[in-house]
């Protein structure tokens, strides 16, 4: 779970396209299958070969050079991910809030949790013409489980039975043969799952994106991710396979006419690599047809007829968060007085002008959360039992902020205005961002401003802001210096807040907990919480109890914009990209 | 043996300084009309800088999330920046900096480069090959980009890190050009007079070869003013140099790598752009006109 | 005042088989492929109060030997003797220290006087250096210094270029008796100079040597200019010492060929006394090549067969006269 | 002058062991791992980061990683990139053919603006046309090359719309055609020009003065007293004579010229070396940029020695020193 979670979205990355290279900024989708999800088949026959024009090609783009790792167990960076949805499919997919659910596979999970049961659907193949099988999977568990694996998906196959002895083999076969003691194959299309412990979250967590086994025949586990048969003639089963690849710069692709959802309407699509900051020129002279842009691009493409803006919300959010102790190398420890005080916390919350943050330098691409969940989850709470923070009113919101800090004993003031603590010694507070855009540091600065016209005397931690790596390799060691960070995290599909929030979380970064809190998480991950609503409720109470404590300020999940061309239809971001039902999309200009 | 009386004693010395080799290149330089303008505009932008305090009303850090990219005219002069920032202000301020940074490296570099320099001329031999191996050494790490890696390893540390990686990279030009010169200038038999009349090697070449190669060092001095500036702006537009809280015309210059703001928000770049091309410009010219004065072989 | 000479002896200077080679480098490791043999052994010395004449073409070693002399240069071997002191290997302060006792006038006036300083600052600097005096004592010695060399008052305050040759040379040697040395050496002081101011300045330095009694050593390139200054004189050819004698012995009574070539070429002012003109054929050869056996046999009218091979040595034919030639061996 | 130049090749072997000890001293300084970009920086599983350690000799005896970092080198091994997930050489393979058409391009630009400029002033010193010159000269030489940049896409790209701002390659062609080259030239055009404009000034001037310089020399008088044509005898007797220093020069352009790309590259988001390097130390990306501050530390390194054979070439007093 803890390597799900891994990535921290550092950016903020509603505006951060620019600086972030392809392995920072993506939100892990490999065990959500964000990337590529295709939902439901119901509608889709009508739509491919019904009315909607056919032909056609589209250039979709992307800011970053990319790595060419076509492969999802082995690829880092959303560069791939893009292509890798395109040219692949998967079994399950994530349904709009934020559910697994079949796809090319169905799956059932037994009463008491430990048996998962996969049949995938039959006749589906693959580029090369070969049927996909449950031998593919299989494949792939055993690739992920290998002790040569180079990629880090092993958390998404650690639940397995059997996986961690593979995995810590002495001797050992350089070929993925080593079989896993869960995996029982019942037919060709079926496989019966035995894993280690209950936990609703199985299947979100499970790896289920197969790999063409017949086409990486012979090839060793640790040569896989630099083989030909992944960097140059990648085979998938999706709408599309690859016909030609420029290193760093393009790819080109064409419909697969055996998709297994039928054809796709287009002939093909170019995947290329653009210059993010001239993105919102490019599409409007046709250059490219589909490209995620920063915020503030989108502005200029208001009442531009050409272009199709697409607003989606992303799965991540950002907040600042509260030192409260530290980590000793197994635990938190609740030790820095500073913040002990919930009125102080609270009183920050207050001060800080969200809503001016979103406006001012995210263009208003982004909504004001009270948790520390993306508001397009299922699990993002109910606003109306949440405290809320950020009013309409800003000069109430200030005045709550002072009355707060005055209630909790930091009424008095220095010669320079600055409050005292309760023991009347100096206040002051350390804020300590991260740079990467243009707007980082006068949004840093802004908060820093917000603070102190509260009369708490803040400062950014050293007069600067710090590199991304820098920043989390500090916040992670608890640098004493630290009192407030501004960070970020991309989130996987599943709710649940193990890796982040527990006592024994090195990814606490707030450094807080509570008994509540820990029941709570561990309830929402008991054979109870197998039914959904049950489990809805838990998590709704626990975000109401952070809520209260506020060891963070959750900020804004932000809202990313793609532009489209307006001749480019059933185009639909989704989660973080917008490859989303590919096979969909159909040209309008075209004969 | 009586003594010259005081009053005549200051009229020699007035005369001395009329005529002396200083005095002759001070009187072309003054001469000089576009040196002079380039001095003038450069005094006037440093006491602008220092006094930016005085000057303006507006806090060159606060955030005014009001006021964003405001075009020239109405309360702000120049416009605001995407912080809602005046960018008279931040001209001023930002002036501060970089000439600040770029003095204090020139300092440096020259005061480092003149040392190892002069003694490597002045000693020849092995000391000489020794030092001049170790500035070839230094020489062949390209400058900018040894820059930007240790300014990214020392990246916390601040402003003067970035002073002290500026001027540890950049003094081999000028070692190279006083030790010829110290070797060309060490030929002169005054040189060898020093020595016979009893100097210390220390002495000799301060009191007999540093001033005869200044003229030298000063004219390198000009022209390393204006690449420690160029570093500065160069290393801050790249956000490799100074924080960007901190106001420099490097740093103002960095919101110009968003085509948006190239295209429709010049108020943002073109007076950076224009500080820091007319401040070089400027300091190139008396440079010409500094070498130009000590030239003997120049008419004016 | 220093009184450690173990014995005091009647040399002031004693040279003895003095080198100063340079080394040429060459081929792929830079190796040392053979020497410039600017000064190729020579022995002489300098009695107390005398002045000795060092003559040759330019070009003969004369100038190195000098500076060797003095220590500005390090000798390759042999060894100086100064008072009776080994001053040959002498470096840092100890060398600093004997600066007291020898000077150097140098050939150029325009080069040897740093146009960055007054005149005052430069003829101070030496007792300035050694701490001698203090500040207003220090200017009335330097002031004393100009008066003495013909300098007026006001030189103090003006710098070098404000001089014309012959006054710049009497600064430069203003500031070599600063110190009030032992011993002088004056290297063609006079031959950048107008032939009209070469006398003053003659004149001076000899009036000079007697009242700071003063033994000189005085390198010139013709001999007639030393012709008057000297006691005794030396004769240099590429490098060698190749006849010494007293200054009139070496007029009347000319041994080494060369010699004989150097006085034939001075102008004789009674044209009716006119002797036979001896002219030099072929080049000076290079120090780097010196040919072998003795070094003038190339352009020696009187060369015989075994000059060649032979090289002479500096032996005394008279009294006080020696000579470096086959003809007198 | 082959010895010399054998001898200088020579020296240069401990030179670059010199420089690759002080690469790999900046490679322990740097956060991360370095030598390898083998550990997920983003991964900081306590077990995971010793597992690896270990299993990469991270905590192995500074000259023995030393020794295998070098020996890795020489076998052309520079390790992998963590971001682009390739190794590090077929990562620097496909962004070196975009610096080299930048480099040889604003070379070209360099020599032909100095040409005719130069040529012009030299031919008409202390006339207007030539007080332009010296005038824009003085521009160029102050200006710094960001500042440069921003100017040439305000105004080239923005305000006229003749070249693209950005990148080394337009939309939809395919590598090979002719489209594809064109679009690749004009892509690198406006970047080129500035990087070349900027050498420029240095070049005219000396080409101006040396021709002015040499319009007075006694074989120049002949020729004129013969009555050689003024055409003649600045295209045959004078430009000849003066365009041979100026190519010497050549040797220096190479350590601006990786400086200058740096820049520019960033500045034009043209992928090249350059903007490799910038973005790689901004992901700490750090066996990419150990590998190209060493590549480009050898590329000036050659660029010294080239300048100095070809000094020696054309001046022989060199070689004695």
């Amino acid at each position: 779970m803890k390597k799900s979670l891994l990535l921290l979205l550092a950016m903020l990355l509603s505006i951060s396209l620019l600086v972030v290279a392809c392995g920072g900024e993506d939100e892990e989708p490999t065990d959500t299958d964000t990337d590529s999800s295709e939902t439901d088949v119901d509608d889709t026959e009508e739509t491919t070969e019904g009315d909607v024009p056919q032909g056609g090609t589209v250039t979709y783009g992307f800011t970053q050079p990319f790595a060419g790792v076509f492969d999802w167990a082995h690829y880092g960076g959303q560069d791939d991910s893009l292509v890798l949805g395109l040219m692949h499919d998967t079994l399950f997919s994530t349904a709009e809030d934020l559910m697994t659910v079949p796809h090319a596979a169905d799956f059932e999970i037994s009463e008491d949790g430990l048996t998962v049961t996969i049949s995938i659907q039959e006749g589906i193949l693959w580029h090369d013409g070969n049927e996909l099988t449950a031998e593919d999977m299989v494949y792939t568990w055993q690739v992920i489980a290998h002790p040569d694996y180079t990629g880090d998906r092993w958390s998404n196959v650690e639940m397995i039975v059997g996986a961690s002895d593979v995995r810590s083999l002495e001797e050992y076969d350089p070929l993925p043969v080593h079989e896993l003691e869960g995996v029982n194959v019942v037919d060709s299309h079926t496989i019966e799952l035995q894993v280690n412990d209950p936990a609703p979250n199985t299947i979100s967590n499970l790896w289920t994106n197969p790999m063409p086994s017949n086409h990486y025949e012979g090839i060793a586990v640790a040569d896989l991710e630099d083989s030909e048969e992944v960097r140059r003639n990648p085979v998938g089963f999706g709408p599309f396979k690859v016909t030609n690849i420029v290193p760093g710069e393009m790819v080109e692709m064409e419909r697969f006419d055996d998709y297994w959802q039928g054809p796709a309407n287009l002939d093909g699509v170019v995947y290329r690599v653009v210059d993010g900051a001239m993105g919102a020129e490019l599409v409007q002279q046709g250059e490219v047809d589909i490209l995620e842009i920063q915020p503030g691009q989108a502005v200029q493409l208001e009442g531009n007829e050409a272009v199709q803006v697409l607003d989606y919300e992303r799965l991540s959010y950002s907040y600042i968060g509260f030192k409260l102790g530290h980590w000793n190398g197994e635990e938190i420890v609740m030790d820095n007085p500073k913040f002990e005080d919930v009125r102080v916390r609270q009183a920050f919350a207050y001060a800080i002008d969200r809503e001016g943050i979103i406006n001012a330098f995210s263009d208003g691409y982004g909504v004001v959360i009270n948790a520390p969940e993306s508001v397009i989850s299922w699990a993002y709470p109910d606003e109306s039992t949440l405290t809320q923070y950020d009013t309409a009113d800003r000069d109430a919101d200030v005045a709550k902020a002072n009355e707060l800090l005055d209630e909790a004993g930091y009424s008095e003031r220095d010669a320079d205005g600055w409050r005292l603590d309760p023991d009347g010694n100096p206040f002051t507070v350390n804020f300590m961002a991260m740079s990467g855009s243009d707007i980082s540091e006068p949004r840093a600065t802004y908060i820093v401003q917000n603070l102190q016209d509260v009369g708490v005397n803040a400062k950014l931690q050293d007069g600067q802001l710090f590199e991304m790596n820098l920043f989390y390799d500090l916040v992670e060691e608890d640098h004493p210096d630290i009192d407030l960070f501004m960070g970020a995290w991309g989130l996987s599909a599943d709710p649940d807040p193990t890796g982040l929030w527990r006592k024994s979380d090195a990814w606490n970064f707030p450094r807080w907990y509570s008994e509540t809190s820990e029941e709570l998480i561990r309830e929402g991950l008991s054979l109870d919480a197998l039914d959904p609503e049950y489990r809805t409720q838990v998590y709704q109470e626990w975000h109401q109890h952070v809520n209260e404590e506020l060891p963070m300020i959750p900020l804004f999940s932000p809202i990313g914009v793609y532009a489209v061309n307006a001749n480019v239809q059933n185009v639909q971001p989704f989660l973080s990209s917008a490859v989303y039902n590919p096979h969909l999309w159909y040209r309008t200009d075209v004969e | 043996m009586e003594t010259l009386d005081n009053q005549s004693t200051q009229e020699l010395k007035k005369i001395a300084k009329k005529q002396s080799p200083w005095a002759i290149a001070r009187r072309k330089l003054f001469q000089n009309k576009l040196a002079m303008i380039s001095l003038a505009f450069l005094v006037i932008v440093t006491i602008l800088s220092f006094l930016a305090p005085w000057i303006t009303p507006f806090d060159p850090t606060r955030v005014d999330i009001m006021n964003r990219n405001v075009p020239p005219g109405g309360d702000f002069m120049l416009g605001t920046d995407v912080a809602g920032r005046d960018i008279w202000t931040l001209l001023l301020y930002g002036g501060r900096t970089s000439l600040t940074i770029g003095f204090v490296c020139m300092f440096l570099v020259v005061s480092f480069g003149t040392i190892i320099g002069s003694i490597s001329g002045y000693y020849g031999g092995w000391v000489d090959a020794v030092l001049m191996r170790f500035t070839d050494f230094v020489m062949n790490f390209p400058f900018l980009v040894f820059v930007i890696v240790l300014a990214s390893i020392f990246r916390e540390a601040g402003i003067w890190a970035l002073i002290i990686v500026i001027s540890v990279l950049g003094w081999t030009g000028a070692a190279r050009v006083v030790r010829s010169k110290t070797m060309s200038e060490k030929e002169n038999e005054y040189v060898m007079a020093a020595i016979s009349i009893g100097g210390s090697p220390f002495k000799v070449i301060r009191k007999h070869l540093l001033p005869n190669v200044m003229t030298t060092i000063i004219v390198q001095a000009t022209l390393l003013l204006a690449v420690m500036i160029v570093a500065e702006t160069a290393l801050s537009f790249l956000g490799f140099g100074v924080p960007s809280g901190t106001p420099s015309w490097g740093n103002m210059m960095q919101e110009a790598r968003q085509p948006h703001v190239i295209r429709s928000m010049w108020w943002i770049w073109v007076p950076p752009a224009m500080a820091i091309t007319l401040t070089i410009l400027s300091i190139n010219f008396i440079g010409e006109g500094i070498k130009d004065a000590f030239n003997p072989k120049s008419a004016r | 005042m220093i009184q450690d000479t173990p014995k005091k002896s009647e040399h002031l200077l004693e040279i003895k088989d003095l080198k100063k080679y340079y080394p040429v480098r060459g081929g792929f490791f830079r190796k040392k492929i053979g020497d410039v043999k600017a000064v190729d052994s020579i022995s002489l010395e300098l009695k107390r109060g005398e002045t000795f004449g060092l003559v040759g073409e330019s070009g003969c070693g004369k100038s190195t030997a000098g500076r060797t002399i003095t220590r500005l240069f390090k000798p390759t071997s042999g060894k100086i003797l100064f008072e009776g002191k080994d001053i040959t290997n002498y470096r840092g302060s100890r060398l600093r220290n004997i600066r007291k006792d020898i000077q150097m006038v140098f050939q150029d006036p325009y080069a040897s006087l740093n146009p960055k300083m007054m005149v005052g600052s430069i003829v101070s600097e030496p007792l300035i250096n050694f701490g001698k005096g203090s500040e207003k004592s220090l200017k009335d010695e330097v002031l004393d210094l100009l008066t003495k060399v013909g300098l007026p008052e006001d030189a103090y305050y003006k710098y070098p270029h404000e001089f014309s040759g012959g006054q710049r040379q009497r600064i430069g040697i203003a500031r070599a008796l600063a110190l009030k040395p032992k011993l002088i050496v004056a290297d063609e002081p006079v031959s950048a100079l107008d032939v009209s101011v070469q006398s003053q300045v003659l004149n001076l330095l000899k009036s000079l040597q007697k009242e700071f009694d003063l033994t000189l050593l005085f390198i010139a390139h013709d001999l007639s200019v030393v012709k008057h200054m000297s006691d005794r004189i030396g004769v240099m050819y590429l490098g060698n010492l190749v006849e010494v004698a007293d200054a009139d012995e070496i007029y009347q009574n000319p041994k080494h060929p060369y010699t004989q070539a150097l006085i034939s070429a001075i102008p004789q002012p009674d044209p009716r006394n006119k002797s036979e003109r001896i002219i030099l054929t072929g080049d000076v050869p290079s120090p780097q090549n010196p040919p072998t056996g003795c070094p003038f046999h190339p352009r020696c009218p009187e060369a015989m067969p075994e000059c060649s091979e032979k090289r002479p040595h500096l032996k005394e034919v008279n009294k006080e006269h020696k000579v470096s030639c086959l003809l007198y061996e | 002058m082959l010895i010399y130049t054998l001898r200088r090749i020579i020296i240069m072997i401990p030179i670059l062991v010199m420089i690759s000890i002080v690469v790999f001293s900046l490679a322990l300084a740097m956060p991360g791992d370095a030598l390898s970009g083998q550990i997920d920086p983003q991964n900081s599983n306590p077990e995971y980061i010793a597992e690896m350690r270990e299993r990469l000799g991270l905590n192995d005896p500074v000259h023995v990683q030393y020794a295998r970092w070098a020996t890795n080198i020489l076998q052309w091994d520079f390790g992998r990139s963590f971001n682009h997930k390739m190794p590090v050489t077929d990562l620097i393979g496909q962004r070196l053919p975009n610096t080299i058409l930048l480099s040889v391009m604003s070379m070209i630009i360099t020599y032909i603006l100095a040409f005719f400029m130069g040529r012009y002033a030299g031919r008409n010193p202390y006339t207007i046309g030539d007080y332009g010159i010296q005038g824009l000269n003085y521009l160029m030489l102050a200006i710094p090359s960001f500042v440069a940049a921003i100017f040439a896409i305000f105004f080239f790209s923005f305000q006229l719309g003749w070249f693209p701002a950005t990148g080394s390659i337009g939309s939809g062609v395919t590598p090979g055609t002719m489209d594809y080259w064109v679009s690749k030239i004009r892509h690198t055009a406006l970047p080129a020009l500035v990087l070349g404009a900027l050498t420029t000034a240095s070049y005219t001037q000396f080409l101006r003065n040396d021709i002015i310089e040499s319009a007075q020399k006694d074989y120049v008088r002949t020729a004129r007293a013969k009555g050689t044509s003024e055409n003649q005898i600045y295209n045959k007797h004078i430009l000849r004579n003066s365009i041979i220093p100026i190519v010497t020069l050549f040797g220096f352009d190479i350590a601006s010229i990786i400086g200058g790309s740096v820049i520019i590259e960033t500045v034009f988001g043209f992928p090249g070396i350059g903007e490799l390097f910038v973005s790689s130390i901004n992901n700490r990306d750090s066996s990419v940029v150990l590998a190209i501050t060493l590549m480009l530390s050898v590329a000036t390194l050659i660029g010294n020695l080239i300048a100095d054979l070809v000094y020696g070439l054309v001046d022989p007093r060199i070689r004695v020193e």
